[in-house]
């Protein structure tokens, strides 16, 4: 998988990982003593918060940083707060990070709050109490007058390489994705429901009764953006070019069956289902609470992270890797890969070669052997006037072919940060 | 206004003063010109072909009218005899004319010798016409009125390798040399016994 | 007609005015750096050298072999020259301002433009008759935009790479056009 | 803050001078730099023409209007390059053959008009003979140094004498178009590391 | 949240499909000896001579840049190597020493390192120093001259001379098979078509040349000698001929697909093979030059900026709508 030499005559591709080749059913992970919550806002020291160090949560309950903010979290474990502090994302994004000191399993005590609700199953206590759910559900696109919402599509697939918690969802679960999709319409009122699976799922699928869409199992085939366009293109008149985003509602496989099993049976489901790739690259599916730290998952696999490796969250097209080994699982940490120190590719400042192979590899034909020159001179507004930066989905096919072994992807994205924070008004219109 | 007719005067003024300074200098400098070419252009080519010549071929010349235009012929003794006229034709090369100084025994009617001098061929090509001695050597002693050609038109020059404009040119202006050395073979033999003695 | 083709090819392959002759560099380094400045250069190159050539030959036929006067060519051409670029600049700007504003700001660059004022000498160095003349010009002018444009697109991707500092800008351009030159000798000899 | 003329005199040999920090007059420099002879006469007539226009239009400066100063310049230019041709004529005919069009073409060097534009036309005639003279000497040892360059390389010459043995194969790429450039290119770089301090 | 220890942290992708630019080059030397080893076979010690002179230099030239330019020592990507092995092998194998010295001189230095090394050069840096080279000091690398040494079993007469001076007819007696065979005068690796078309074969089937420009290279060549050869067979060579004499096979596998140089879209490279292709047979039937591969790729080079911007529309690019 790792090292692959392409025969040259057709375009490189990379096929996607099926269920089959993992375990088939998800290995538990036992508790951790501690678990940490990220919220997407940021960190002021000394700013008055709703939530203290030393007060007590129950499991499921809904934690939100200030009393008026849109944004929460749902406490995995009941236990006590222990540390609130900043942490700093890719990109310069700025979160607060909660830690909980976890009661142990026989003393768990259960939050109420959603089951007083769960029987009246609605939007607007879907919003209240399942968007920490894991597959992270975007429940607030129901809530955009401008953009009223007319279908929803539910992603059977897995965007990166190696992870297959959508997957292993729709070929095990297709009754639980079923019962999720009857909610969502039920709650939402949009009856049209695509779902899009790999093509070796295609039979399984149609037991979920809703229009399915097969992808390609080359990567990046599978990426949420080349999706919608896939998706859309088919829906839109042609002259309405190139086909927006309006009026859709994507949520992954995990989040449906989330849901439905939340209104089914009136407790949230906390444990995410993430694939582990450990340093020799043996992939087992695990089961475990969200919030968990990555260095507990290791030694329960006895798995121990050295100096010098690499935690890489996602997939190793576009996941991020992670400078803490008590970074936690998160709502929508699909895999998790431990990435020996030895084995890490070497990427280098080198100039281009302009060998092309980016360019052929390409899903949405940005030329990338020019773009990389402009975004190595540092000229970004030619890179997007001249070499089409901003059509780039970024699904890192292009670093991973050159041989240059340029960070191509680390330069747009950075490219592309520094555009938004020269122009955002700019950034909205476009 | 004023400034206007300032604009005009200024550059009426100076346009004059130049024209005048212009017209003195030429004035002045016409005869040196013209001996100055006639020494460099001609001058080379021709010492080289009257080699042998006891006289300066380039100061005994005389000047024949060939329809309108004037053409110099300049005359080489040998043996005390002013028995070799030699006279510039030209003929189309690749880049513009080539310019070529043809000598001919008078009595025999034979190419005592050629020699280019002008062109603008392209170096290292058609500019090898200056320094092939092989290709130049072809024509001594052909008969002058013989029109020589090149072996790719049927003739029996062989091309400088890669130049073949440039030697077509060669032979068309010896055929004009021929030509014009028919039409004016009276008074060139005329001439030419003003020179001897 | 096939006399045409081969002065048309020739001036603008082989004795290219730019690469062959070096004639026009200080534009052409200078107007290269950018595409559309490149393009704006030669089209306004085109514009003037056609105008230009067919004037001089007239000015040298009618003017100054009819008087004699061929000592004066020099500066009678240069005069022509940029009273005729003041003139088109003043009736594009009044008539055809959308064409000024592309070629507005090359126009008064083109007056010590010598591909411009060399043109008009070698036509009457070669004694052209007026029809070649005209196609001459026009070649000359096609053949300096060709390179013009060739010379910026290259130039546009060596600025983007990582040229020793002592090397950049001019120096490297003015290797590059000698290799472009030199890549013209391919054409030698095909006329 | 006034500088002395010989200030002005001396800047144009070193911190500004042409071709090389003053990046213009190319085109003669890339053209008649093929021998040291050559590139010495055009650095001569280039820089007669230079200092007899600095002098004249310091002279004139206060008496030209300024709309018609270009065409002015241009008619002082033009009549002393013409005032060079004639006289390279009469008294140095085989350097008048081999400059070829590009005497005529000093008119429209950038750095006469420039220096016209740019000097002569603010400053008085002291200075402005200077800095003519100046960046006239400059321009000559710059294509000297160039044509001396490309002689030694491309013809195994210097000034016409030999200077390797007969076992020199010369590089006659030097001679051609495209080495004119890449020498001059090559030499640009060397100027722009000397003067890195 | 703080950790216990330290980890690499950087950027995806995260995995790499292993290629890399030293990996190339070496495929590139590998698939070169193939054509070079028969042709040392053939031309003996002076043909080793000129190779491992030619790769030396040329690496030596690559390193001495790098300290000048006080650049990352680059000699380690093989690609001098590349440069010096495929000027070697279109040298005559008795090339004087000097030659070679400059030539890789010019390649690397001239040709690459001033357009800051790798990736930088609008021209194939060894085209550039064949056509100086050939243009200096032609008597050395005509190839009748400088093998006039050796007794060959075959018309020791560069057929691609033959051809221009005399026509067809002169060189009836090349058969196809033998010209492939490399029983002709050439380069030191220039001259066996078969091991040149094998390792071109290997190099495009790895991917490590682009084998659009390749074909549409060959096929230049082939159509445009075609016509010529239909409009009048008595002056103009075969198309057969064209293909395998001269520098055709290692221009079109070696020489047009150098990466820098070229354009790396379908429609482009296809366009760009071809012009080519066209060219290199018209400068030989009606160019001065005798071999015309040289100078086609420098001009297939020049268009190559120009060529590239043809390409197939960004998808979800916004039109902008002022």
């Amino acid at each position: 998988m790792r090292r692959r030499t392409f025969f040259g005559f057709v375009k490189s591709k990379l096929r996607y990982t099926t269920v089959d080749e993992t375990l088939p059913e998800p290995v538990a992970v036992a508790p951790s003593e501690r678990v940490t919550l990220f919220f997407d806002q940021p960190y002021i020291p000394g700013e008055k918060l709703s939530l203290h160090p030393g007060d007590p949560v129950k499991k499921g309950e809904r934690l939100s940083l200030t009393k008026d903010a849109g944004g929460y979290a749902l406490a995995p474990k009941s236990g006590r707060i222990e540390n609130i502090s900043g942490f700093l994302g890719i990109g310069g994004r700025r979160f607060t990070t909660v830690t909980l000191a976890i009661d142990d399993e026989a003393h768990q005590t259960l939050d109420e709050g959603f089951k007083s609700v769960y029987q009246s199953p609605s939007l607007k206590n879907a919003r209240e109490f399942l968007a920490g759910l894991p597959g992270k559900p975007n429940l607030e696109v129901f809530f955009n007058p401008q953009r009223p919402v007319k279908s929803i599509v539910v992603l059977g697939v897995d965007s990166d390489l190696v992870g297959v918690t959508n997957q292993y969802f729709v070929n095990n679960a297709i009754v639980a994705i079923k019962t999720g999709i009857d909610t969502l319409r039920q709650i939402s009122g949009i009856h049209e429901v695509i779902l899009v699976v790999p093509h070796y799922l295609f039979k399984v699928a149609g037991a979920a009764g809703a229009t399915i869409k097969t992808v390609d199992s080359a990567y990046p085939s599978a990426h949420p953006e080349l999706i919608m366009r896939y998706i859309l293109s088919e829906q839109s008149t042609p002259d309405v070019e190139p086909p927006s985003d309006d009026g859709v509602a994507v949520f992954t496989a995990e989040a449906v069956v989330a849901i439905g099993s939340a209104y089914k049976t009136g407790f949230l489901p906390l444990e995410k289902i993430v694939c582990f790739v450990s340093k020799d690259e043996t992939r087992r599916l695990i089961s475990v609470p969200i919030g968990t730290p990555v260095k507990d998952i290791a030694e329960a696999f006895h798995e121990p992270i050295g100096e010098g490796d690499r935690v890489i969250f996602g997939g190793p097209m576009t996941g991020v890797s992670v400078y803490s080994d008590n970074h936690p699982v998160l709502a929508d940490t699909n895999t998790i890969m431990i990435q020996d120190r030895r084995r890490i590719p070497e990427v280098r400042d080198n100039p281009c070669t302009n060998c092309g192979a980016c360019v052929r590899v390409c899903p949405v034909n940005v030329p990338v052997n020019m773009l990389i020159r402009f975004l190595q001179a540092g000229r970004y507004e030619e890179a997007v006037s001249q070499c089409d930066l901003n059509c780039c989905i970024e699904c890192g096919f292009c670093s991973y072919v050159c041989e240059a072994r340029i960070p191509i992807f680390q330069y747009i994205h950075l490219a592309k940060l520094t555009l938004a924070g020269m122009n955002p008004v700019e950034k909205n219109n476009g | 206004m004023r400034e206007l007719a300032k604009m005009v005067i200024v550059l009426t003024v100076l346009s004059s003063l130049s024209g005048g300074l212009l017209a003195m200098l030429r004035e002045k400098t016409q005869d040196r010109i013209e001996q100055q070419v006639l020494e460099f252009v001609k001058g080379p080519a021709i010492r080289k072909i009257l080699a042998g010549a006891a006289n300066d071929p380039i100061a005994d010349r005389f000047t024949l009218a060939d329809g309108e235009a004037k053409r110099s012929f300049f005359v080489g003794k040998y043996d005390g005899k002013p028995d070799v006229v030699a006279f510039e034709t030209f003929a189309g090369g690749y880049g513009g004319d080539v310019g070529l100084i043809v000598a001919v025994a008078v009595d025999t009617d034979q190419i005592v010798g050629v020699g280019v001098t002008t062109h603008n061929e392209t170096p290292g090509v058609g500019a090898a016409v200056e320094t092939d001695v092989g290709f130049i050597r072809q024509f001594t002693g052909l008969d002058i009125a013989s029109g020589p050609k090149v072996t790719k038109d049927g003739g029996s020059i062989n091309a400088i390798s890669g130049a073949t404009i440039t030697s077509r040119a060669v032979c068309a202006a010896v055929g004009k040399a021929g030509d014009l050395y028919k039409r004016l073979k009276p008074e060139i033999l005329k001439q030419l016994k003003t020179f001897s003695g | 007609m096939g006399d045409y083709l081969v002065l048309i090819i020739s001036c603008i392959l082989i004795n290219n005015i730019l690469l062959a002759q070096y004639l026009g560099n200080c534009p052409f380094l200078g107007t290269s750096k950018r595409m559309e400045t490149a393009v704006g250069m030669a089209m306004a190159v085109v514009f003037v050298l056609v105008m230009a050539g067919v004037l001089a030959w007239v000015i040298d036929h009618y003017v100054l072999k009819a008087f004699h006067l061929e000592y004066l060519m020099t500066i009678s051409f240069i005069l022509v020259i940029a009273a005729l670029v003041q003139f088109v600049e003043m009736f594009l700007k009044k008539s055809i301002p959308a064409l000024y504003s592309g070629l507005g700001i090359f126009l008064p660059l083109i007056t010590t433009n010598c591909a411009v004022l060399g043109v008009c000498l070698i036509n009457v160095k070669e004694e052209y008759d007026f029809m070649h003349a005209l196609v001459a010009s026009f070649a000359y002018a096609v053949g300096y935009g060709l390179a013009l444009i060739l010379f910026a697109s290259v130039r546009e991707r060596i600025i983007l790479g990582r040229v020793p500092r002592p090397l950049q800008d001019t120096s490297i351009g003015l290797v590059t056009a000698g290799l472009i030159s030199l890549a013209f000798y391919a054409f030698k000899g095909m006329v | 803050m006034a500088k002395t003329v010989t200030q002005e005199f001396v800047k144009g040999l070193w911190a500004e001078i042409p071709p090389f920090r003053l990046v213009l007059g190319l085109c003669p420099t890339l053209a008649v730099t093929k021998t040291v002879e050559d590139g010495i006469g055009m650095g001569v007539a280039t820089g007669f023409v230079l200092v007899c226009s600095n002098l004249l239009i310091s002279m004139l400066r206060n008496v030209i209007p300024s709309k018609v100063r270009i065409a002015c310049y241009i008619i002082v230019v033009a009549t002393f390059v013409t005032v060079v041709e004639l006289l390279m004529q009469a008294f140095t005919y085989p350097l008048y053959l081999s400059l070829g069009i590009f005497i005529p073409l000093i008119v429209v060097n950038c750095i006469v008009l420039g220096r016209a534009e740019a000097f002569a036309s603010k400053n008085k005639i002291l200075p402005s003979i200077a800095d003519g003279l100046g960046i006239g000497i400059g321009y000559t040892l710059s294509l000297a140094a160039l044509g001396a360059v490309r002689e030694v390389f491309g013809s195994g010459t210097f000034l016409g004498n030999p200077v390797f043995g007969p076992s020199f194969q010369p590089f006659t790429f030097m001679v051609q178009a495209p080495g004119a450039f890449v020498c001059l290119g090559l030499m640009l770089c060397l100027m722009n590391l000397a003067g890195k301090k | 949240m703080d950790s216990t220890i330290k980890l690499t942290v950087s950027h995806a992708p995260f995995w790499h499909n292993g290629s890399g630019i030293s990996q190339k080059s070496y495929n590139i030397l590998l698939a070169c000896l193939l054509a070079v080893i028969p042709g040392i076979y053939r031309y003996g010690y002076p043909a080793l001579g000129a190779v491992t002179l030619s790769i030396g230099s040329a690496v030596l030239w690559e390193f001495l840049m790098n300290l000048a330019t006080r650049r990352p020592v680059s000699i380690g990507d093989g690609n001098a190597a590349v440069i010096g092995m495929l000027l070697a092998m279109m040298l005559p194998a008795v090339v004087p020493w000097w030659v070679v010295v400059i030539g890789s001189f010019i390649a690397v230095v001239i040709g690459k390192q001033i357009y800051g090394g790798i990736g930088g050069n609008p021209f194939n840096p060894v085209a550039v120093a064949m056509a100086i080279l050939m243009l200096s000091w032609k008597n050395f690398l005509d190839f009748n001259t400088a093998l006039v040494g050796y007794g060959f079993a075959f018309n020791p007469v560069d057929p691609l001379v033959l051809a221009k001076s005399f026509g067809p007819a002169a060189v009836k007696d090349f058969k196809l098979g033998d010209l492939l065979m490399g029983r002709q005068v050439g380069g030191i690796g220039s001259s066996f078509g078969l091991g040149l078309i094998i390792g071109g074969i290997y190099l495009m089937i790895r991917g490590f040349i682009r084998w659009e420009i390749v074909l549409s290279f060959l096929v230049g060549i082939f159509a445009s000698a075609l016509c010529f050869y239909l409009y009048n067979p008595n002056v103009y060579a075969s198309p057969g001929f064209h293909l395998l004499t001269g520098y055709s096979l290692i221009g079109a596998f070696l020489l047009a697909t150098e990466d820098s140089s070229s354009p790396v879209h379908f429609l482009p490279m296809i366009i760009y093979g071809c012009l080519g292709g066209m060219l290199t047979v018209l400068i030989r039937n009606i160019g001065s030059h005798v071999d015309g591969v040289v100078f086609a790729v420098l001009i297939i080079n020049i268009l190559n900026p120009l060529l590239d911007k043809i390409r197939p529309k960004a998808l979800g690019k916004v039109a902008h709508h002022a």
